[in-house]
């Protein structure tokens, strides 16, 4: 009995399935009106905490996708440029940096379409003293 | 009746990624094919010689979208042999973690893109609704939906806490409920068997011959499956099963890869209610001394095999990587001959091709 | 009848406009529907329209080579031929003219965009046009047949090939959905076949031959096939509607507009709940469905029609 | 038959008195046979019941190719081939292991490596226009972008 009706039921099999889904809430969001909030270890984009930098280069070193360059003016004078568009957001500057200054934040934000937006100059010491 | 040869590919919608065939048809018929590679060759092997170790394990993560997380394990296994590193229990039970739950993700996209192919768009949705969870799960653990960056030499990068522990034993009850009720679809839905049953069907002749490795190898009857054979991570300390069918066709292909799935929550499970305590990694030094090393490791697909050579430097001078997708591509036209056009989609969408993992 | 009230009753209700409003309102029904089966939000309800108008905004390319002239006469006429045939079909509760014979001339109408999607793949001449063409064509003689045979079992119960004496007959005897609900079943499969909807969807199987015969065009004439479709899927519900549930009410009343709507409604909700449950179907498949399967219970449900 | 059984009789077969190294990890035989003994080195190894070949991995040390046969059967089994620069020739295994054809084409376009009887001697990656010569070898510069490169660093703004 219990084969004839699975085999009664293979013929629409989905059909119970697809009434659930028409009366419960569905899965998705509609995107650009309802936001998407990710999740709190979400890895976003560098940041940087520019008091702590001193231009050591460890992030540059270890950086991937060569998205990080610093440029050594003087002694202790230097400046340490962001490539956004290169950056994959991996964090390994965030491990390499001994001093607590540069970090990933959990932003979810939308690529741009102005090219100014993919440089950014995260610590600018070139005229420090 | 005349011959009319029709492009799949490089761009068509059967294909989620770059493939060029080239399928000659008479009538409805396919009399022959013939596969190009290469629309996304990247030189990763290349690339990954003139970039340190640490860079690499980065790198080795973007060769594959869905199976990222293998290959950069597979990667940091082998040059944490050459370094002769002891990684701490609970960093090799995080990376197992993380490689069962790829595993569903990447089992349950392929279930998705199978069913699209043969024109079952509810399955689809419905397949990709559940991946929806491991993929929060992957996110909430490791800060990206897909590439994790979890990997570093020496161990893993995140430690799971009381609340990742919790929302994974949640997630997890839920996603198996959920991977039987697909189960149970594509295995009564009889729509879903006329479209997959007896095409591409692979003799074990046919599997030992060409190399296959996999769920391709297992769905035809070879017990292959390298966390059995040769245990790496700590896959030795937990139990599961290696299913196995032997009809070797489309159907049975998908029967096994969502039996797979359901190991997979099964290990995951045992990870979390097992998991060790301690750190989760050590330091690794930056140069690697000189020697030779040989990693294999079951990604979604099959066996991962990695080659790597140092020569005491900052980088290595050779990295090899064979991904699985090689071996079932080569396959692909044996299985496509005398075959009716609309059962082409369903055949390439069977053996779970990942072009980005052949192509490197 | 006077000219203003032609005018009106061609293009405004229920002609062309009325037409026009309910097909993309049935388009969105569909979509909705099938996104909701399957767990997702769905398109809000202006996005048929947004679609044709973004189709019609969009540049018309075709490859080089194809005969311009034809490629626009296709869609045109086709789109012209599902036009006509709602004005021979009681469509809303209002009256048509009949005649005797005009379920065949529907028939004819309705059927010949299939045909003209034929020519359509052929003359854009891409491989998957082509492709995709001859399977419209070889998918064409199976449901075609089935469609007029399952149908005509309500044209033998009343005995007259006028769509309105179909219609008086069942005012008569009660509608035909009661006794004939295998002829009805098996017109929708029909139907579907003829609306190449899953999982008959075999001439534009996306993934085997992209969009079929449709694949090479564009802009306006793309956004004139997809009305046609749209309007045929109504037009096609309608006669449905005609001949089987017809017994319901009396022409011209609001509360039979409303029964009309409310089964047009229902009836795209079942296409949609088969598009939504079952895969496409493989060609062998669908000719052995329908010429072994569907074909011999139409004609077994012909005879045992005659035979009462 | 274990792997260390398998090295044995190839050993044997092969006349090669050499000692066998290990790759790491340590269950990794290898083995190393010169060229001339390919085809007879595999057609053992396939008859003593290892039919899986991993992969095949070619890379140039000084100013010789070095050719890498993996094998497996719940332990690894490598073969090592040197192969010198001027004469990159060496038999195909195709005829007895029809999937190494994949590996043998990479090679072969990537190191110019040529395999005597590959039955589908086309680019299996580059595209079919390639003249670069051959990418993998040492020779070939290494082409590194630097972020130097970038044009709009100039209108680039701080923050």
């Amino acid at each position: 009995m219990n084969k004839l009706i699975l085999k009664l039921r293979s013929f629409f099999y989905l059909l119970p399935n697809i009434t659930e889904a028409l009366f419960s809430k569905p899965e998705t969001i509609a995107y650009p009106a309802v936001s998407h909030r990710p999740s709190e270890s979400y890895r976003g984009s560098v940041r940087i905490i520019a008091e702590n930098c001193v231009g050591c280069g460890l992030c540059v070193r270890d950086c991937p996708a060569a998205a990080l360059s610093l440029e050594k003016v003087s002694k202790g004078c230097f400046r340490l440029d962001h490539y956004r568009d290169r950056c994959t957001s991996c964090g390994q500057c965030e491990m390499s940096c001994k001093f607590n200054s540069i970090y990933l934040d959990n932003l979810y934000k939308e690529a741009s379409a102005d090219r100014v937006d993919f440089f950014e100059v995260l610590v600018d010491k070139t005229k420090k003293k | 009746m005349s011959k009319i040869t029709v492009p799949i590919g490089p761009q068509h919608p059967l294909l989620k990624e770059p493939l060029s065939f080239l399928v000659s048809l008479e009538g409805e018929k396919v009399i022959d094919s013939t596969l190009r590679l290469g629309y996304v060759h990247r030189g990763i092997e290349k690339l990954a010689e003139q970039r340190t170790y640490i860079q690499n394990a980065y790198l080795i993560e973007r060769i594959c979208g869905i199976c990222s997380h293998i290959h950069s394990t597979t990667y940091c296994q082998s040059v944490e042999a050459l370094l002769k590193l002891e990684v701490p229990k609970r960093g090799l039970y995080i990376r197992m973690l993380l490689c069962e739950l790829e595993r569903i993700h990447s089992h349950l996209l392929w279930l998705g893109v199978l069913a699209k192919n043969i024109g079952l768009n509810t399955l689809f949705m419905y397949a990709w609704r559940d991946r929806e969870i491991v993929l929060n799960i992957m996110e909430e653990i490791s800060g990206g939906r897909v590439s994790h960056a979890v990997n570093i030499i020496g161990g893993v990068r995140v430690d799971l806490n009381e609340k990742h522990l919790s929302l994974l034993q949640k997630s997890l009850q839920e996603l198996n409920m959920r991977v039987d009720e697909i189960l149970q679809s594509i295995e009564n839905d009889r729509s879903f068997r006329a479209r997959t049953r007896n095409i591409g069907c692979l003799s074990l002749e046919d599997i030992k011959r060409y190399c296959v490795v996999g769920p391709v190898a297992r769905a035809s009857g070879l017990d292959i499956d390298i966390r059995r054979d040769a245990p790496y991570a700590a896959y030795d300390e937990l139990s599961f099963e290696v299913p196995l069918m032997t009809e070797g066709d489309v159907w049975a292909r998908s029967i096994l890869r969502i039996l797979e799935t359901i190991q997979a929550i099964r290990l995951c499970t045992q990870i979390i209610h097992n998991l060790p305590k301690g750190p989760v990694s050590v330091s690794a030094p930056r140069r690697v001394p000189a020697g030779e090393v040989v990693s294999r490791a079951e990604a979604p697909r099959g066996e991962v095999f990695y080659y790597v050579r140092s020569d005491g430097s900052q980088n290595p001078a050779r990295l090899k990587v064979r991904t699985p997708t090689l071996t079932t591509l080569i396959t692909l036209p044996g299985q496509l001959k005398n075959m009716q056009l609309a059962d082409v989609s369903a055949v390439i969408a069977g053996v779970d091709l990942c072009i980005a993992c052949g192509d490197r | 009848m006077n000219q203003f009230y032609l005018f009106f009753r061609i293009f405004i209700f229920p002609g062309f406009l009325f037409l026009l409003v309910i097909a993309l309102f049935l388009h969105w029904l569909d979509r909705k529907l099938i996104a909701r089966f399957q767990g997702r939000v769905g398109p809000p309800w202006y996005q048929p329209v947004a679609d044709l108008v973004k189709l019609f905004a969009k540049e018309d390319i075709l490859p080089s080579g194809t005969n311009l002239f034809f490629a626009a006469l296709l869609p045109l006429t086709s789109f012209a031929s599902v036009l006509t045939a709602s004005f021979y079909l009681p469509i809303a509760i209002q009256s048509a003219p009949s005649f005797q014979g005009d379920f065949i001339v529907l028939m004819f109408l309705l059927s010949i965009p299939s045909l003209l999607y034929f020519l359509a793949g052929w003359i854009t001449g891409g491989v998957y046009s082509v492709i995709g063409g001859n399977r419209a064509l070889l998918q064409y003689f199976s449901y075609e047949v089935l469609f007029l045979l399952a149908m005509s079992g309500t044209a033998i119960a009343s005995g007259s090939w006028s769509l309105a004496d179909i219609r008086l007959a069942q005012i008569k005897e009660g509608p035909y959905i009661f006794p004939q609900i295998a002829g009805f079943l098996l017109s929708l499969a029909g139907l579907i076949g003829k609306l190449k909807r899953e999982p008959y969807d075999i001439p534009k199987a996306k993934s085997e031959v992209i969009a079929g015969a449709l694949t090479e065009f564009s802009g306006k004439k793309l956004a004139l096939w997809y009305l046609t479709i749209h309007l045929q899927t109504m037009v096609g519900l309608s006669f449905l509607i005609h001949c089987y549930f017809s017994g319901f009410w009396q022409m011209n009343t609001i509360s039979g507009f409303f029964i009309f709507l409310l089964l047009l409604i229902i009836l795209q909700g079942v296409l949609s709940a088969i598009s939504a449950i079952y895969a496409r179907l493989r060609i062998d498949q669908l000719i052995h469905l329908n010429w072994h399967i569907f074909i011999p219970i139409a004609l077994l449900h012909n005879i045992f029609i005659l035979l009462i | 038959m274990s792997i260390e059984k398998i090295v044995k009789k190839l050993q044997d077969v092969l006349n090669i008195d050499k000692p066998v190294t290990k790759l790491m990890p340590t269950n990794e035989a290898e083995i190393t046979i010169s060229k001339q003994h390919i085809l007879l080195a595999v057609k053992t190894i396939l008859k003593s019941g290892i039919w899986h070949l991993s992969a095949i991995t070619c890379q140039q040390l000084e100013s010789d190719f070095i050719l890498l046969y993996h094998f497996w059967k719940s332990g690894g089994l490598t073969l090592r081939i040197r192969v010198d620069e001027k004469n990159t020739q060496i038999d195909s295994i195709c005829s007895l292991v029809p999937g190494a054809e994949y590996y043998e084409r990479e090679a072969r376009e990537m190191f110019g490596i040529e395999f005597l009887g590959l039955p589908n001697p086309i680019p299996l990656l580059l595209p079919d226009d390639w003249q670069g010569g051959y990418p993998m070898r040492k020779k070939e510069p290494p082409t590194h972008d630097k972020p130097e490169d970038n044009n709009h660093k100039q209108k680039g703004k701080s923050s």
